[in-house]
């Protein structure tokens, strides 16, 4: 912890002003980027949305400790991140808009498409730092998981493969304390997830997932480490889902609202906000214009999310392959004819 | 014995209820399960009835779930476990494939191992990627599993009750789209025996064959059909292994025509194999080829796309047009 | 430009070598594929040739394998990894159906994932359980893999150089008990392209369709049943996704009568599709319906009993006899 | 360590003289099952032998520290271990000779079919402990796997599902230095595999795996803290795979015999022998006695392995399901029509 709950600072080493000021910049946008997309669901525009309403100091500091060349191989819930570095979150958001599966370039953008199977993206967040190793790259690959997600056989596998190759991996688990209903003491034992490193030989740091200045820092000494050729490291965040999973589920069936009030005070916003204002380093003014920046985000979201887009068939199966097979071709002539005979109609 | 209205999910959950207090070897776990009630509400009050031991939230790890269902089945448990959706499934594809389907061949019958895996499966509930998938032709073509998939409230009562009560690994494919549609009922007076079709509607020009979520599609059919005198017979395969060749055969041998319908992409599918087997075994009575209507061969569409991809009553119709009809 | 004889395995290591050399981008990674060679030796000496970072061993763990092959191909690379034996592949299946299959569709083609999953496949080797399955059946349901399997020593060699050479994911099967042996070939001039499927004899009376394993079993049987004055065509499938419904098809159109054979178990399989595909499209032009040769729809036997499980001459030329032959 | 590799006690808390010469004996039949096997390989009646030759102290130690109601769950290699808890070796031998998969029954001798699919029966073990332990039993499960099998998905799952039910589970690492062709060192960063105990809050300790004594007082603590309620626990031995990892593996292209020759030296029977012989417990007689008795055993494996069973079709298609299908019956049929022809040809 580098700011305690109150935002008096509390550690030495806080990253530069600069640092802090941009990151709150991004948390006040990720806040926005969460109520926008919320009330996009309540309209009818997204189907579902998993918020990071709460987390939003993990998926800033994520994005901001990359330099351009690094990848970010995010989750569901990490939307706000994808916007933190620098995809259009109108493109991040096409998946439960339900246009398309995945709406941004990963490759150009060096975000990986949402990974939905849990921790099955840790492999390919592996494959890629070592690809990128073995030609002689010095990228590194931030991968995010939840508390929910180090139960299953692929992060094992993942930090496994990274340590033995010595891949440029920072495996990030936000721990927000629950998978959908099942709280983190149904997932493990273990005094901690950060400690899961051990049994890999990686580095675990463990960090107070609503600071920041703490995240900012751990994370960006992870990265630097992995770059610098020490091998893999993991990070556990802790923080706390303050939503529901997602607007679909009722968490008023398995948690006490009482849970979730300590929570809301301890919010990742007011915290660095505090500070920064005792620092001088924000003003009314200055918030204000954050705060316009963010509401001009959400206005650009509402403009390209409250679009009815004209589905294609033929994207259908454009893209299932490099070139149609055969029966691809005889199956969209199929849906051709039928519309063609509609139109007649 | 009395006929109430209700939903598949309401029955599924009471079939739950029942077996469990029938036989206290039942239990019931998986991810979200326990005090949520399962994210379809499926698992609904078991574990505050049953308690924690006999209802419970596992770990997020579905190789895990399967797992350890097969060990509490080879040592006297009746494990019903839920993969949250079709495609979260896959994880436990080995564990289901080189364990569940082999253990009692494996030992000449002394490890039986008597569970229920129950997977909520299909599309058309605007279900983003994963969420959607029609997974039945993996599970049929594996030796030593049951396949189910009811399309109707009673079946799913019925069938899931059986599911739990047979000595043999079942797969319990619950089409997501029928979860919450309402029907009448009679509970108890269901028996929908594992390995029996159903003819849902009689016809005499063609035969409709379908099974979970294609079902009501195909009763939409041959009523529309019926509205433009042609008399389409509807066969609910319900019970995908073992199959039931003689209701489906007869069926077909008495129209002379037949449409396999399903969801799932239809290359090297459940639906190759009914329209395989139809052929093999009716050849001689039948006017024109069994013709499948399925899923393109293609992941499953994102939401906005998904009605093109969805059996559908036209589609069903323009297929029975073209089974070369002599007065056509 | 010589012909030489050659086995399989020699012909699949001399693909993999060459398309190394050819292509920096390929890398060779699995289970002990580096120093070993790999237990069946098809990635012999290649860790010597190319180095450590071009063919290396992985920690035990098949979805680790793939997940990492996955993100490789993302980034530029072009891997080849093995699977040690068929069923050890079931690990890595939601790595496949989830991810391999559905990357480039997922991202509109943004994002290519050319790969290749060699797997040594099927029986006929007196394996043990878990060592002879034939898993193409869920490979080739899933859209979005190419899927091959050679039959010979030529087609081994060129079809693994265009699967490593194309963009999309391919599921390589490698007949085990083809592996060592030996058969004239001109690798130079191999071309099999993936989606052509080969003659292999000429005939009038019926058509045996095979591929894999199946394929030297069909021509034996073809061989015997000249003998008898029967003459029988063979269809070597080769791509069983993309399927050539054109060769096959017109090949059953000219005898008219038709076999499929492959050691799967028969239900819900590739055997299925291929028997409904040539049903519905050369309906017309059959005397017979179109019959299967197939694994029975059992766990892979133990050695002992592995010979009623394989496709026999004896069971090929009995299915030919029982195609309804007008003088019968 | 509790023998020194030349045999002499370095430790306190020996296990007592009866239970040393019991483990000798059963170390001396389990030799002997090795070699057999071996030969019976050769000789064309085996298909193929993993051997746990150099490993049979983890052997005997596994199966010893079990009381009757115990579970035991083997890998392939383990043929020794289920000989030492009292099932018949021919039975045992039964899935490498071919007539069946697993020859004994899995219920009755409470041990589990050997496993091929590496860490899959980890799994299993954890469900039959839990179930037991439901039923209010105080059954523990040894469940074996190999360094290798540590690498896999499953291990992980089985691990962490353990702990979060407190399932009594020993699961008992037989760190053999390889996986095949693969080296340890390919297999895993960590400390120890012992340490991989400590991400799911699983005590883990390391044994010498050629030293029975050792064996014997940790394993059977830790049968002792799982069956008291301490919840589940990993042990690893480290051995040595002397041998080929099968007969079919020439072990040559990938380890110098240099790499060998020093754990022929630590073999886990000497250690003991001399042992036993220092302290007056074990004479020639004796030895000889025992020997005996090994191949006597032996003598039974030839009879019962050198047999050619007549394999009956019928049992292809009886257990694939409690009632054969339709279908199946129909297939059945078909092999029956076809053999009745021969027999008519
Ligand atoms: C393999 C797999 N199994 C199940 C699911 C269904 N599911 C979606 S989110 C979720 C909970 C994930 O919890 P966690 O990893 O803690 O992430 P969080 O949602 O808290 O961010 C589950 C079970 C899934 N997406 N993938
Ligand atoms: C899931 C799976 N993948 C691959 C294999 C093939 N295989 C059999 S044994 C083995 C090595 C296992 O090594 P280890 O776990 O150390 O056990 P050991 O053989 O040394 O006793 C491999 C790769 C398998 N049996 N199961
Ligand atoms: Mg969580
Ligand atoms: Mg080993």
């Amino acid at each position: 912890m580098l700011l305690d709950p109150d935002g008096n600072p509390v550690g030495v080493d806080l990253p530069t002003d600069d640092a802090l000021i941009r990151a709150y910049a991004a948390l006040v946008a990720a806040r926005r980027l969460n109520d926008q997309a919320y009330a996009l669901v309540r309209q009818g525009r997204l189907a579902v949305y998993p918020s990071s309403h709460g987390q939003e100091a993990c998926q800033v500091a994520a994005a901001h400790v990359l330099s351009p060349g690094d990848w970010l191989f995010p989750t569901y819930r990490d939307t706000a991140a994808i916007a933190a570095r620098g995809v259009d979150p109108v493109q991040a958001l096409t998946l439960l808009k339900g246009d398309w599966h995945s709406g941004y370039d990963p490759v150009a953008t060096r975000v990986a498409p949402q990974a939905t199977p849990l921790a099955t993206h840790l492999l390919h967040a592996v494959g890629v730092a070592h690809a990128g190793r073995l030609r002689g790259e010095d990228a590194v690959v931030m991968a995010i998981c939840g508390d929910g997600a180090t139960s299953e056989g692929d992060f094992h596998e993942a930090l496994n493969f990274a340590a033995v190759f010595r891949t440029p991996v920072v495996f990030f688990v936000q721990n927000n304390e629950y998978a959908i209903s099942v709280p983190l003491s149904r997932q493990t034992a273990a005094p901690s997830l950060a400690h899961k490193g051990i049994g890999y030989g990686i580095p675990g740091e463990r960090v107070d997932g609503n600071d920041i200045a703490a995240l900012l820092t751990v994370l960006g000494a992870a990265v630097e480490k992995a770059r610098s050729g020490e091998g893999p490291q993991l990070v556990e965040a802790h923080t706390y889902r303050v939503q529901a999973h997602t607007n679909a589920d009722d968490a008023s069936r398995y948690r006490d609202a009482d849970e979730v009030a300590p929570w809301i005070a301890r919010d990742p916003i007011t915290r660095v906000e505090t500070y920064l204002r005792g620092r001088g380093l924000l003003d009314d003014q200055k918030a204000a214009g954050y705060a316009a920046s963010a509401a001009e985000m959400a206005e650009h979201m509402r403009a390209g999310l409250n679009t009815d887009v004209v589905a294609d068939y033929r994207d259908l199966f454009a893209y299932v392959y490099a070139e149609p097979t055969p029966q691809l071709r005889e199956q969209q002539a199929l849906v051709a004819d039928e519309l063609t005979r509609e139109e007649v109609r | 014995m009395a006929t109430e209205k209700l939903t598949m999910a309401t029955a599924l959950n009471r079939a739950l209820r029942d077996s469990m207090a029938a036989d206290k070897s039942v239990v019931v776990f998986g991810e979200d399960v326990g005090p949520l009630g399962g994210v379809f509400r499926i698992t609904d009050g078991l574990s505050a009835e049953f308690g924690e031991d006999r209802c419970f939230d596992t770990p997020l790890a579905e190789s895990g779930i399967l797992g350890m269902a097969i060990g509490m089945a080879m040592n006297g448990m009746r494990p019903v476990v839920e993969m949250q959706f079709d495609a979260f499934a896959y994880p436990a594809f080995e564990q289901l494939v080189s364990h569940a389907a082999k253990m009692r061949n494996r030992t000449r019958g002394r490890a039986e191992v008597p569970l229920v895996i129950r997977v909520p499966y299909a599309g058309g509930i605007g279900g983003v990627e994963h969420h959607c998938d029609s997974s039945e032709a993996y599970y049929a073509h594996t030796p030593g599993l049951h396949v189910l998939a009811p399309s109707c409230p009673a079946d799913a009562y019925g069938l899931l009750r059986q599911a739990i009560a047979s000595p043999d690994p079942v797969v319990f494919l619950e089409p997501k789209k029928l979860y919450f549609s309402r029907t009448e009922a009679d509970l108890d007076s269901s028996v929908a025996p594992i390995g029996r079709a159903a003819i849902r509607r009689p016809g005499t020009d063609a035969t409709l064959i379908a099974y979970g979520p294609a079902v009501p599609v195909a009763l939409e059919a041959a009523e529309a059909a019926a509205q433009e005198g042609r008399s389409l017979q509807v066969v609910d395969v319900r019970s995908i292994v073992p199959f039931d060749d003689e209701t489906v055969c007869e069926a077909v041998r008495s129209t002379g025509r037949a449409v396999v319908i399903a969801e799932a992409a239809g290359f090297a599918s459940v639906s190759s194999e009914i329209a395989a087997r139809v052929m093999e075994r009716c050849f001689h009575h039948l006017h024109a080829p069994v013709r499948r209507v399925t899923g393109f061969d293609i992941p499953y569409p994102p939401p906005k796309l998904e009605h093109f991809q969805l059996p559908s009553v036209d589609r069903i119709l323009d297929t029975v047009d073209d089974l070369q009809w002599e007065d056509s």
